[in-house]
């Protein structure tokens, strides 16, 4: 029972949206289903702050090593949700322009984002000096490729290259763009796409079959 | 354009958070852990506001309230999640899962099949000939060989050895230049993003010395 | 010092990237923008829309990806409200909305269009590829209200618009899924729109297959891309003022790559010489 | 019939019920006792030496399922693969510690992670901050992650699922960590890092098969074969359309445009 319900709807609930794809009258079957999904969706927001708060509760309660930072952890997530639910602007939502809440969204969170994101600038450097060394031959088409892409395709890099004897007449962004990028990247972003979807198609058939079902988990 | 106090403020919380975040460059410390775990608060109930107002309250709430019944379903189903926060009631939380997972295995199947699988089988289909230039020619051929090679790096079912085993090695050059590819366009995306920074610690101080009156 | 330099600390990489992205704010180079094919195409996409055409923008990028995305975004607002093109700002990302609200109101100030009649911005929904697909012929359906909270009947530039073929064109500001792929395989897919992109150079590389099959008629490719429709507006933004320290930093690497692998040559001639005394000894 | 069936998407069925068809066949074949024959991914080896390092040195696993909710394909074969290796990890009573981006992830994750240990004979050893839920947001995601590398200091580390932007991120933090890094993704753009980085990676469709291939169930090493034929299907249509149109004949090209 515990097992069987879940396969029997999984299988249904594709089922239903295999066909509703190739007929017209059930398309608004599918449309609902898809509503349905992002309401169980953003259900699932409630269970991840739900489950913080336990397990930083619990880690505070304890008083277990750095708790103090488990603690800024819960009042920074009580104090977005309090300020997002119910300090209200006149005639508007709490997330509207101008509230606390959008304030928290313009001067913390995105600074924030945004400054953990561009680590990956001095990352990719690093992974570069690193990782970009001419061992073998896929190692020095990889190499080649990468730094002809990401110097020539900048107004410095464009610079450098006009310098260049002989080689300059060969305009190096057409070259890029059309053979390198248009070409090969091509074929290769292709092959994997293909690879990837007949992949992703058996791992759904199988998943609708009940043969993949990890994702319940294998005891009860 | 006017500043206020509360905006410079913001945007000196904003620029100290965003040094505490840089400051893991240098190694783990209490300001980088400070900045993480405020982050992660802040997310989870961002998410959750946002969530709440666009998704839950016009599409669940408001549609109950008109009496679309058929909505109730989604409720339950939505409830039935949050039982996974009591580990004796959690396989109850297996029936949303299971409807989701179905959802999207379903279409999974036909979208993909429609977007990535007849779209690219029927791009890939082009003239080896007979083309206004040569370029076009060469190119075609490019893409037409580095497909199949590509495809057959993918074999699973045969040894790499012989023609595939041939065939798979140039596919895994055509690889090596789509990821070198990708590569360097990615630096340039990475790189982006850190010159964004430095333009919003200028504006943080352009915005102060506007407030302070300076310039 | 070789040993050395072949694991070098990291850090010492990560001082000479932010000190090559520093100096040309303080000292600017003002290297030339060559603006590429693909921009044009994009420029012209624009260009010839008639007066009064209605343009569907989504706005699908976070703050992570802003400073490459915010700034197309903004030169195409100007250019669409300049051309007296009418504008639908929708967003698959939930910071989308707040990023769309921003930029059409600089936008509006700019060139003096209206909210209601010449814009609207719509919010973000969740969902995807199935929001597009859900709002086919009715995007009203899944779009009852704008972002605040007005509804769609009372919103005059709205009138006459039903589902996704009665939009001249689709413009994505896209960083990754959802983003242009869904619009390509649900819009330009089931309705046939032709479609126009901004995307991260993270992005593009997965886009271009689409550019070369025409199933994306013009697409901007990071910040570069939007540095070049600046200057073919002649309307030098953010992204323009970046540039400089773009190349800066780029070369700065590509000097590390270089190092790297002089470093891995020597010691492999050193460890080759080394060991052919060794088989001597 | 018209107002019933859309006729433009007749292609898209007969490609759907070609693929299931030949997927099927090869799967129930293999039930009855035909064992294919699936070559060695060299990046699954790596995941037990991995594994085995980890134990010698008595220091935790590290186990990354993506960034994706799971209506992402990668996340589901992403939770088959973690069954697997919390199996092992769990049959050597070590920790296995699984952060997740998604809080709908994590409940499956947990569901696993926690069966895995049940089913090793050691219940009492899982403990429930194993799997844990950081936030939706992905940086946010990201530097709780950096930080738990550089706090728990796990020997081996797996990526394994739908990555974005902070795939690399992650791959250097954990690189300079110390750890042993696999990775798996069929995200093209952030390919690149994660070869670039990790000592192993799982390209593309290896994603998929790897969790097949682990599972050693002669269902699922059916399911890779039936995988074969039809990329071995794809490539003929390819090269017989483009000799066709190549010829002036453009109706395979026709038939598969959607």
């Amino acid at each position: 029972m515990k097992r069987e319900v879940p396969l029997i709807i999984t299988f249904v609930a594709g089922a239903v949206m295999i066909v509703q794809f190739y007929t017209l009258p059930l398309s608004w079957l599918g449309d609902l289903f898809n509503d349905f999904f992002n309401i169980i969706v953003t259900c699932a927001y409630v269970l991840g702050a739900a489950s913080l708060l336990i397990a930083n509760g619990r880690k505070i309660q304890r008083q277990a090593p750095g708790w103090g930072y488990n603690a800024v952890l819960l009042l920074s997530l009580l104090a977005t949700l309090f300020c997002g639910f119910c300090i209200f602007p006149q005639g508007g939502l709490p997330t509207d322009a101008g509230t606390p809440f959008d304030w928290i969204f313009q001067n913390v969170y995105t600074p924030m984002s945004a400054a953990t994101y561009s680590l990956l600038a001095f990352y990719i450097a690093s992974a570069s000096y690193r990782a970009f060394r001419a061992r073998s031959a896929e190692a020095t088409i990889l190499l080649v490729t990468a730094f002809m892409v990401m110097l020539f395709r900048i107004p410095l890099g464009e610079l450098l290259w006009e310098q260049l004897p002989i080689l300059h007449y060969l305009d190096i962004g057409d070259f890029i763009e059309t053979w390198i990028i248009g070409g090969f990247n091509t074929a290769g972003q292709r092959a994997i796409m293909l690879g990837a979807s007949v992949g992703l198609i058996s791992v759904s058939l199988k998943i609708l079959l009940g043969i993949e079902r990890s994702y319940l988990g294998s005891a009860d | 354009m006017a500043v206020s106090g509360l905006d410079v403020f913001g945007l000196w919380i904003g620029a100290a958070l965003s040094l505490c975040i840089f400051s893991f460059l240098y190694r783990d410390n209490p300001f980088y852990r400070l900045a993480e775990h405020i982050f992660v608060g802040v997310s989870a109930g961002y998410y959750m506001c946002t969530g709440y107002w666009q998704v839950l309250q016009p599409n669940l709430i408001a549609r109950l309230q008109d009496g679309d019944w058929r909505y109730a379903i989604a409720a339950v189903l939505g409830g039935m999640l949050l039982m996974r926060l009591w580990p004796k009631y959690a396989w109850v939380g297996r029936w949303p899962l299971a409807f989701m997972v179905g959802i999207y295995a379903g279409y999974n199947i036909v979208y993909t099949m429609q977007a990535q699988v007849l779209a690219q089988v029927s791009d890939t289909i082009v003239s080896l000939w007979n083309n206004p230039d040569w370029t076009a020619t060469l190119k075609n051929w490019i893409i037409l060989v580095g497909v199949l090679t590509s495809l057959a790096y993918f074999y699973f079912s045969v040894e790499h050895k012989g023609v595939i085993g041939q065939a798979a090695r140039v596919g895994v050059w055509v690889l090596m230049i789509t990821f070198g590819a990708t590569f360097g366009y990615t630096v340039m995306a990475r790189v982006s993003l850190l010159v964004g920074r430095v333009m919003y610690f200028q504006d943080v101080w352009t915005h102060t010395a506007r407030w302070l009156g300076i310039s | 010092m070789l040993d050395k330099l072949s694991s070098l600390d990291r850090r010492w990489i990560f001082l000479a990237i932010t000190i090559a992205v520093i100096i040309p704010f303080v000292f600017p180079l003002g290297l030339p923008i060559k603006v590429s094919q693909q921009t044009k195409q994009f420029y012209e996409c624009i260009e010839q829309l008639p007066q009064g055409s209605v343009v569907c923008m989504s706005f699908d990028y976070g703050p992570g990806t802003r400073v490459e995305c915010h700034p197309m975004a903004q030169a195409a607002l100007y250019h669409l409200f300049t051309r007296r093109c009418k504008v639908i700002a929708l967003a698959l990302w939930p910071e989308g909305a707040l990023f769309a609200r921003e930029a059409l109101r600089e936008a509006a100030k700019e060139t003096g269009a209206a909210e209601g009649t010449d814009y609207v911005n719509l919010g973000y929904k969740a969902g995807g590829e199935v929001v597009l697909r859900g709002a086919g012929d009715d995007l009203r359906a899944f779009f009852p209200n704008d972002i605040d909270g007005r509804s769609w009947d009372s919103i005059p530039m709205l009138k006459g618009i039903k589902g996704w073929d009665t939009i001249d064109l689709i413009c994505a500001w896209s960083m990754g899924k959802p983003g242009v792929l869904e619009y390509v395989r649900v819009v330009g897919g089931s309705y046939h729109r032709p479609i126009i992109t901004g995307t991260t150079a993270v992005t593009a590389p997965e886009a271009m297959p689409l550019v070369n099959s025409g199933q994306i008629e013009g697409i901007l490719q990071g910040m570069r891309g939007a540095s070049e429709y600046e200057v073919m507006l002649k309307r030098p933004g953010a992204a323009a003022r970046g540039m400089d320290a773009l190349s800066m930093a780029h070369v700065a690497i590509a000097a590390f790559i270089i190092m790297a692998n002089v470093i891995y040559w020597l010691n492999k001639r050193r460890d080759r010489r080394n060991s052919l005394v060794g088989g001597g000894a | 019939m018209d107002a019933f069936f859309c006729w433009d998407k007749l292609n898209n069925l007969i490609g759907v019920l070609f693929i299931s068809g030949c997927i099927a066949w090869h799967t129930f074949q293999a039930r009855r006792g035909a064992r294919p024959f699936i070559r060695r991914l060299p990046a699954l080896g790596a995941l037990d030496d991995a594994i085995g390092r980890a134990v010698e040195m008595g220091k935790p696993v590290l186990y990354i399922p993506g960034v994706a909710d799971i209506d992402d394909a990668q996340t589901l074969a992403s939770v088959s693969v973690l069954e697997r290796v919390a199996e092992d990890v769990a049959s050597y009573d070590m920790p296995l510690l699984v952060p997740n981006c998604c809080s709908v992830v994590m409940s499956m994750t947990q569901e696993v992670v926690r069966s895995a240990y049940a089913k090793a004979g050691h219940p009492e050893a899982f403990q429930s901050d194993y799997v844990r839920y950081l936030c939706d947001e992905q940086f946010g995601f990201a530097a709780g992650a950096s930080g738990i590398m550089m706090r728990e200091r796990p020997a081996a580390i797996f990526y394994i699922g739908n990555f974005l932007g902070e795939a690399l991120i992650l791959a250097e933090n954990g690189n300079a960590s110390g750890a042993i890094q696999v990775a798996g993704t069929a995200t093209v753009s952030q390919l690149p890092f994660f070869v670039a980085s990790c000592d192993y990676t799982l390209i593309g469709e290896e994603l998929y098969a790897a969790s097949a291939y682990l599972s050693q169930d002669p269902m699922q090493l059916g399911s890779l074969k039936g995988q074969d034929a039809v990329k071995a299907v794809i490539m003929f249509i390819i090269v017989f359309g483009t000799v066709l149109y190549s010829l002036g004949f453009t109706w395979v090209k026709d038939l598969l445009t959607p």
